[in-house]
């Protein structure tokens, strides 16, 4: 199995996680290395989003994690924060009863006052167009804004690692490219990337390496370049000695 | 031992009697106990001991709305009240001419069963704390009342209590008059208990949503509950009136319905030992401890915060032996779909979606979606998160009323929404997260599901009544039989929160096949399952669908979907992307990439 | 007898209104509805009363010491009765846990301060009449707490994440919020409101253990009628309360005044159990 | 002081409890102790009065003890805390009763206890000695063993009328009182009296004492024409209110009602001291200074007792010790003339004439329980007070 070049900006070890008695996730390993894109694909229920909360500490979890250097095995989301390792949630949650900057301040809570104000800056700069409604509640702007907005919250503490669940999801294919082009921008500037996503083309052009997660544990990871990848993903996705025809 | 008895052929786990008995043991040595009293010969003793007997009348009925239901009524001190009042002025007969204590005592009973409604009203439609807010209100306001009527409760001044004929007359005479309606009251609350209504309450309190689709109707029950509750503090009231000697509006302090209250809470919710020997402690407890006599309620208040935060059980978990005998470790769950022909009548009737739409806001969760479901068929629904899938179900029992479009039933048209009528049209469903009652058994759990073939009413469970005792003979068969079937049979007895996750999800099916479904709906059944227990789960769902009913199963497990299904609907964004037989589908390009996303 | 109407029923519902308040304060950080509320107004009144009177410390000093106790208060409610029981928010065990917590300050306080009423000292000498210290102290009291609010949650970044939290609980957390700092910090806020309307209103209800359950009802009515949550509900519903009491007071009398107030409440909830201005619960399944 | 000393007694009772009794045979011997049960209100609501009246009892168990008892016997007083409340009242006579087997009971003192344990009491055949002022607790018919050292409120109220209709020359009056037994019973029972004497009453209502504010009701009765306030009520806060809303309306009408309205409790409460001229409240001419601002000898001599044991006085009022220091001594000069059973303590109590106490010169007749003098219940100027006693109310001065 091929693994990334660089040495891992995240490291995790058989990850386990569930909810209450419903376990979900058992022995995940998964590694991402700095400045490095990985897709996480995996159908439906599979367990992505509940590996991310798992990630950043949002759900208990066992197994161990490591990120840059330092031992997360048992921290909150706020030390994950801080250490630079940044979960964007799903469904783009942002408070609707804030304006645009007050959710990005939000973001930035704990920065000092003027750093806070310049990274909110630099947050904006990658989406002009709220950038413009900064004075507005966040309720006012559309699902493809506050998807944007949700990113931005992201950028602002510049993290290392930012972790996207389903950016895309209920946004139009322009608006999705435009999510997914920040987020490669990011990814020039030296961020890395773990992306959640549904489209699968999408997420390959995007990343550099790919893992799929079903029934709640790795079954794949390949670079994005190999070759026959959906058939493969396809394989992975039914489950072993599924025999999946695709034909046009 | 009982926790791995073996099943046989009449389908009743040996040794379950013993265990039955196991919880008649503390009642008997109460029961001998309060009747010996006497022999003491000490009247104080005696005077305590009826005190406690009266609280508990009270208290046995406030268990099942407080302990049972779960509903926070911390004033009841106001039904003790107006029962105090409304006896003492019967007998009196200061108002009107002077009626015989016993007809007072009636009388209270049945007035108190109407405020007991009053009272209990609010809970129907008001959030707990709320309720509790007005339970409070009640108490404050019917002192309030009494001092302000004097014409009639003699103001502060009071009225003197009834005083009851030989035998009863006060002493011990008027001990054993307490001492036979408690038990008489503990024998009633545990027959409630114990019979579907109990049951009920209980599911309404811990699962509510799960009692909802298993047809129980909570307004006309909790009603019920309240009055019967009601109807007991009326007397409780009468009874203190007559021990009191004489009552003023002084006599019915916040700190007595604090008591009422935090002995059913020590006691343990859900039981009827516990909260009796809580009215007893707290009862007894002061006398003996004369220095601490001012600091009483601050220790009650200790104690309650103690409860909630170390021991929620209460004394019945201290005293529930039977569930900490350890169990089997590695279980395995071995489902016997042959038992399901005893339990399913095969008579399914196709249902029928046509164009539903229903939004939330702007989105739309469903956009006009057609859907048949056909006898002895499995039918999976698939499709991305939020395609509307759970929706569909949600739709279908009845949680949500679509803007447009129909639900039919073979040829009638289901009511959109009324959630609670759809047992009734034999339309049974599981959970994504399994709402079963963690501090009730698994056979209780199951027996849930079989509420609406009870053909008894309340009092006849009250009063163990013979149609009452066939209905719960036919309900255990019937709830063994459904245990066997999924392969749990071995657990009945066990406390449902002692079980892992999977077997959990086959209560949900036992509970479900209860009912004898024609419609079975499944959310998400194989979640958190083993691969092994896929399997299983698929053989049992298969074969439900073979006895004639129509199941639709909505599944991520992709494998499971294309193993048992027999055509499958994928959703996207609320619309039907495609529908077929499994092969059709997984070869359906748009389905791969939607549903894929390649 | 018109002015005597509104100088006492705006005092007296200035003071619900900072109990409604302090309702809203600990239930937009931690859904929760707390009994502590009546408790904490009924505290500013005898500590007041306990600092000033009988330990003879100055007047703005006895405010700061009784406002600090109920920042104390307020946190050890939030570690006592709250934290432990957030997980199982749905099973309602927090109504029992502040229940008793309140039940064990209130009856600590009866044997330990007496079961009478006592006098709250007079800290202005000067007004008299409807200008009197009892009918413009509880005012200002709600005033500035209201105006305070509203500059915490409108300007200051903590004030907004108070606003996060109680909008979005998880998200907030995702964004690395100190939910939990931020939930004891809004608790010891509670604290000092609640302290500080017993304080104001202490020459008006006197020193006495008996105030908690009259104001954790009265506090909680213009709440529930407003919509929890709602401080602009809470501050409106608690000034018509205390005019609405008074004037039933005048017209029929004190106990039917209270039969009268507490029909109203029963009857609005009854048909709009979410208050005047409230949203209901969220999806079930 | 008092507080040790009643920790140490209810102490001494539970360990009595504990060593299962019931089988102590009634039967008295020559040296056994005489057992004074006693229930007085120590916690709760309206237990100010009994704290204060315990000292007094207290002090004379231990003077009578120190004096070697009453024939040779110990004299030993259990106490039950009825905190107040009605329940712990019919708990605790029971428990005094059947377990202590106590030879007779004193007290309790406020009416809702009062009301609910002597029904049981009198059941039992035990003797009973109570200060509680509510009339129909005392009826030689339902209550043979129930005897009164203490006025009963239409002793009260007669003289508080007497003083508002004959002295003060008011003939408008408003009565009013809170919502407690004892003050809905007071206006039940005044009303007609005054009406009786020719004066109408132009306001009565029962107040809820925990209501702030009583501008409403002082409104109303000074747009009836009240020319006099009589309100009745232990409630101190209920009584401070009163005289500040008339300080603060500038209503110049005299108050004139219950034994409260002079107690330190009350005074604490005043916004102003002036707010407590022209209130005029019971008393009993026993505890008050005279013309020449005197106590009586009997009493002064008592006065010095109490202040040489160092009994606090600054909190309370020398009649309520009085009243307290009263009962023992009646009950121990009943057993040392005749002897503690039942009939023998009723006995001598029936044939009680002009017995001298310092709260009050005590007589009964086996017709007539109800031991007070009418003309030893008196008025006074609360803002007289000092040292717990007060002065005549002017009219007094004979």
């Amino acid at each position: 199995m091929p693994t990334s070049a660089r040495e891992p900006l995240l490291e995790v070890k058989d990850l386990a996680a569930g909810y209450g008695k419903i376990g979900v996730l058992h022995g995940v390993q998964l590694s991402v290395g700095a400045g490095e894109a990985v897709a996480l694909l995996g159908p439906n229920g599979a367990g992505k989003t509940t590996l991310l909360r798992a990630i950043s500490g949002l759900l208990p979890r066992t197994g161990q994690i490591h990120f840059a250097g330092k031992d997360m095995s048992s921290a909150g989301p706020r030390d994950a924060v801080s250490a630079g390792l940044v979960h964007v949630v799903e469904g783009h949650r942002v408070f609707t009863q804030l304006t645009v900057f007050d959710n990005l301040l939000l973001a930035g809570y704990g920065l000092p006052r003027a750093a806070r104000a310049q990274q909110v800056e630099e947050a904006l700069a990658f989406f002009p167009e709220i950038a413009e409604k900064r004075r507005n509640l966040a309720v006012t702007l559309s699902g493809g804004q506050q998807q944007m907005l949700a990113v931005a919250q992201g950028l602002v503490r510049r993290p290392r690692l930012l972790m996207l669940d389903e950016p895309s999801a209920g946004l139009s294919p322009v608006l999705v490219d435009r999510v997914l082009l920040a987020a490669a921008k990011l990814r020039e500037a030296g961020t890395a990337i773990l992306l959640v996503e549904q489209l699968i083309e999408k997420a390959l052009a995007t990343a550099d390496r790919v893992y799929a997660l079903a029934r709640g544990t790795i079954v794949l990871e390949a670079r994005t370049d190999e070759a026959d990848l959906p058939n493969r993903l396809e394989q992975a996705y039914f489950g072993q000695g599924a025999h999946a025809p695709l034909q046009s | 031992m009982t926790d791995t008895t073996a099943q046989t052929g009449n389908g009743r786990p040996k040794g379950y009697r013993s265990t039955r008995y196991e919880g008649l043991l503390p009642f008997a040595i109460l029961a001998i106990a309060g009747v010996a009293l006497p022999l003491f010969d000490d009247s104080y003793i005696g005077l305590i001991a009826t005190r406690a007997c009266i609280y508990w009348i009270l208290v046995a009925g406030l268990n099942l709305v407080v302990g049972f239901a779960g509903q926070i009524a911390i004033g009841w001190v106001a039904l003790l009240t107006l029962g105090a009042y409304t006896t003492s002025v019967l007998t009196a007969g200061a108002a009107m001419p002077a009626l015989p204590p016993y007809l007072a005592l009636l009388i209270a009973a049945v007035a108190g069963a109407a405020f007991g409604v009053i009272v209990g009203l609010p809970a129907l439609r008001l959030r707990t704390f709320y309720f509790a807010m007005t339970t409070l209100g009640f108490a404050t306001i019917v002192t309030q009342v009494a001092l302000a009527w004097k014409s009639v409760t003699g103001g502060g001044i009071g009225v003197a209590g009834p005083v009851f004929p030989s035998p009863f007359e006060p002493g011990w005479g008027f001990y054993y008059l307490c001492f036979g309606l408690a038990a008489v009251a503990t024998w009633m609350t545990a027959n409630i208990a114990a019979s579907r209504f109990g049951r009920s309450l209980v599911a309404i309190r811990d699962a509510e949503v799960a009692a909802e689709a298993s047809g129980i109707a909570k307004p006309l029950l909790l009603v019920t509950v309240f009055m019967f509750s009601g109807a007991l503090a009326g007397i409780a009231g009468g009874l203190f009136a007559s021990l009191q000697t004489y009552i003023t509006p002084d006599a019915f302090t916040f700190d007595l319905s604090i008591l009422f209250f935090i002995a059913i809470l020590i006691g343990g919710r859900g039981s009827i030992i516990g909260p009796l020997l809580g009215t007893i402690i707290l009862t007894v407890l002061p006398e003996f401890a004369a220095p601490l006599v001012a600091w009483s309620t601050f220790l009650y208040a200790a104690l309650l915060l103690a409860i909630v935060l170390a021991m929620p059980g209460g004394i019945a978990d201290l005293l529930d032996f039977k569930n900490r005998r350890p169990l089997e470790r590695h279980r395995e769950v071995v489902p016997r779909p042959e038992m399901l022909a005893h339990l399913l009548r095969g008579e399914g009737s196709i249902l029928s979606l046509a164009n539903v739409v229903l939004s939330f806001g702007g989105v739309r969760a469903i956009d006009g979606l057609d859907l048949d479901v056909r006898p002895g068929e499995v039918h999976g629904l698939i499709g991305p998160n939020g395609s509307g899938k759970t929706t569909t179900l949600n739709v279908i029992s009845g949680y949500y009323a679509p803007q447009s479009g129909s639900v039919r039933l073979g040829d009638a048209v289901l009511p959109p929404g009324a959630a609670r009528a759809r047992a009734s049209h034999r339309i049974a469903r599981t959970f994504q997260t399994p709402r079963v009652i963690g501090g009730a058994s698994v056979l209780d759990n199951v027996k849930i599901g079989g509420t609406i073939d009870g053909h008894g009413g309340f009092i006849e469970a009250m009063l163990t009544l013979p149609r009452h005792r066939r209905d719960e003979t036919a309900l255990r068969e019937r709830a063994l039989l459904a245990l066997s079937a999924v392969g749990l049979e071995s657990l009945a007895d066990v406390r449902a929160d002692r079980l892992q996750h999977s077997e959990l999800r086959f209560v949900e099916i036992a509970r479900a096949l209860m009912l004898s479904p024609s419609i079975l709906l499944l959310d998400e059944p194989a979640a958190g399952l083993s691969a092994e227990e896929i399997r299983r789960l698929g053989a049992l769902i298969k074969s439900i669908s073979r006895a004639g009913t129509s199941v639709l199963l909505v599944e991520h497990h992709a494998d499971l979907i294309f193993d048992i299904c027999d055509r499958v609907t994928v959703l996207n964004l609320g619309k039907v992307l495609a529908a077929g037989t499994p092969d059709e589908i997984r070869s359906h390009r748009e389905v791969v990439s939607a549903y894929l996303g390649a | 007898m018109l002015e005597s109407i509104v100088s006492y029923g705006l005092a007296v519902g200035a003071v619900y209104a900072l109990i409604g308040i302090t309702y809203n304060v600990m239930f937009t950080a931690s859904r929760v509805f707390s009994f502590t509320a009546g408790m904490l107004g009924m505290l500013g009144g005898v500590l007041g009363a306990l600092f000033i009177d009988q330990m003879g410390l100055p007047v703005i000093v006895g405010l700061v010491a009784t406002l600090a106790c109920g920042a104390v208060i307020g946190v050890v409610t939030e570690i006592v009765t709250v934290r432990p029981v957030l997980k199982s928010l749905e099973q309602h065990l927090y109504v029992l846990s502040t229940l008793a917590f309140a039940l064990l300050v209130q009856q600590f306080t009866a044997i330990e301060w007496g079961t009478e009423a006592r006098p709250f000292p007079r800290l202005f000498k000067i007004g008299a009449g409807f200008l009197d210290q009892q009918f413009w102290l509880p005012l200002l009291a709600c005033a500035v707490t209201v105006i305070g609010l509203e500059l915490l949650y409108r300007r200051t970044l903590i004030g907004r994440a108070f606003l996060a939290i109680s909008e979005d609980n998880y998200a907030a957390r995702a964004l690395g919020l100190p939910e939990q700092w931020l939930r004891i910090a809004s608790f010891m806020l509670a604290g000092m409101i609640g302290t500080l309307a017993g304080f104001s209103g202490g020459e008006l209800l006197l020193a006495f253990f008996g105030n908690q359950s009259i104001l954790n009802f009265y506090g909680f009515v213009p709440v529930a009628l407003g919509g929890m949550g709602s401080n602009r509900g809470a501050l409106i519903g608690g000034l018509a309360l205390g005019v609405f009491q008074q004037t039933a007071n005048f017209l029929v009398g004190g106990v039917f005044a209270a039969v009268a107030v507490f029909a109203v409440f029963i009857v609005v909830l009854l048909l709009r159990p979410e208050g005047l201005a409230g949203a209901l619960g969220a999806r079930r399944v | 002081m008092s507080v040790r000393r009643r920790q140490v007694l209810t102490g001494s009772a539970a360990g009595a409890v504990t060593l299962a009794s019931g089988l102590a045979s009634p039967a008295i011997a020559a040296n056994e102790p005489i057992r004074i049960g006693y229930l007085p209100a120590l916690t709760g609501p309206s237990s100010s009065t009994g704290v204060a009246m315990n000292r007094g009892t207290l002090f004379a168990i231990e003077e009578l003890n120190a004096a070697g008892g009453i024939n040779g016997r110990k004299i030993e007083l259990i106490v039950r805390d009825t905190q107040s409340d009605p329940t712990k009242a019919v708990n605790g006579a029971a428990e005094l009763i059947h377990r202590q087997k106590v030879n007779i009971i004193s007290g309790p003192g406020n009416s809702g206890e009062s009301l609910a344990a002597t029904p049981l009491i009198a059941r039992e055949n035990i003797p009973q000695l109570h200060p509680c002022w509510v009339d129909t607790l005392i009826d030689v018919k339902k209550y043979p063993m129930a005897f009164r050292n203490a006025p009963t409120n239409t002793q009260i109220g007669a003289a508080a009328n007497h003083y508002v209709v004959d002295v003060l020359k008011r003939k408008k009056v408003a009565v009013i009182s809170d919502t407690t037994g004892y003050g809905t019973a007071s206006v039940e029972t005044y009303v007609p009296m005054l009406k009786e004497k020719g004066a109408t009453v132009v306001y009565q209502a029962n107040i809820d004492a925990a209501n702030p504010d009583l501008k409403p009701d002082m409104l109303r009765m000074r747009d009836a024409g009240a020319e006099a306030i009589m309100p009745w009520s232990v409630n101190a806060g209920f009584l401070a209110r009163i005289c500040n809303t008339r300080g603060n309306m500038g209503w110049d009408v005299p108050i004139v009602g219950q034994t409260t309205l002079g107690s330190g409790q009350t005074k604490a409460l005043l916004e102003k001291p002036e707010y407590w001229n022209k209130v005029y409240s019971n008393n009993f001419k026993n505890c008050c200074y005279g013309a020449d601002g005197k106590l009586p000898a009997q009493t002064a001599e008592f006065a010095e007792r109490i202040r040489k044991a160092k009994i606090d006085m600054a909190d309370t009022l020398l009649w309520w010790i009085a009243s307290g220091w009263d009962a023992p001594r009646m009950i121990a000069d009943a057993v040392k003339a005749t002897g503690s059973s039942p009939k023998e303590i009723t006995g001598y109590w029936n044939q009680l004439k002009g017995w001298p106490g310092v709260y009050g010169t005590v007589r009964f007749t086996p017709e007539q329980h109800n031991g007070f003098l009418d003309d030893e219940v008196v008025m006074c100027e609360v803002n007289s007070l000092r040292d717990g006693a007060f002065n005549l109310a002017p009219g007094y001065g004979s």
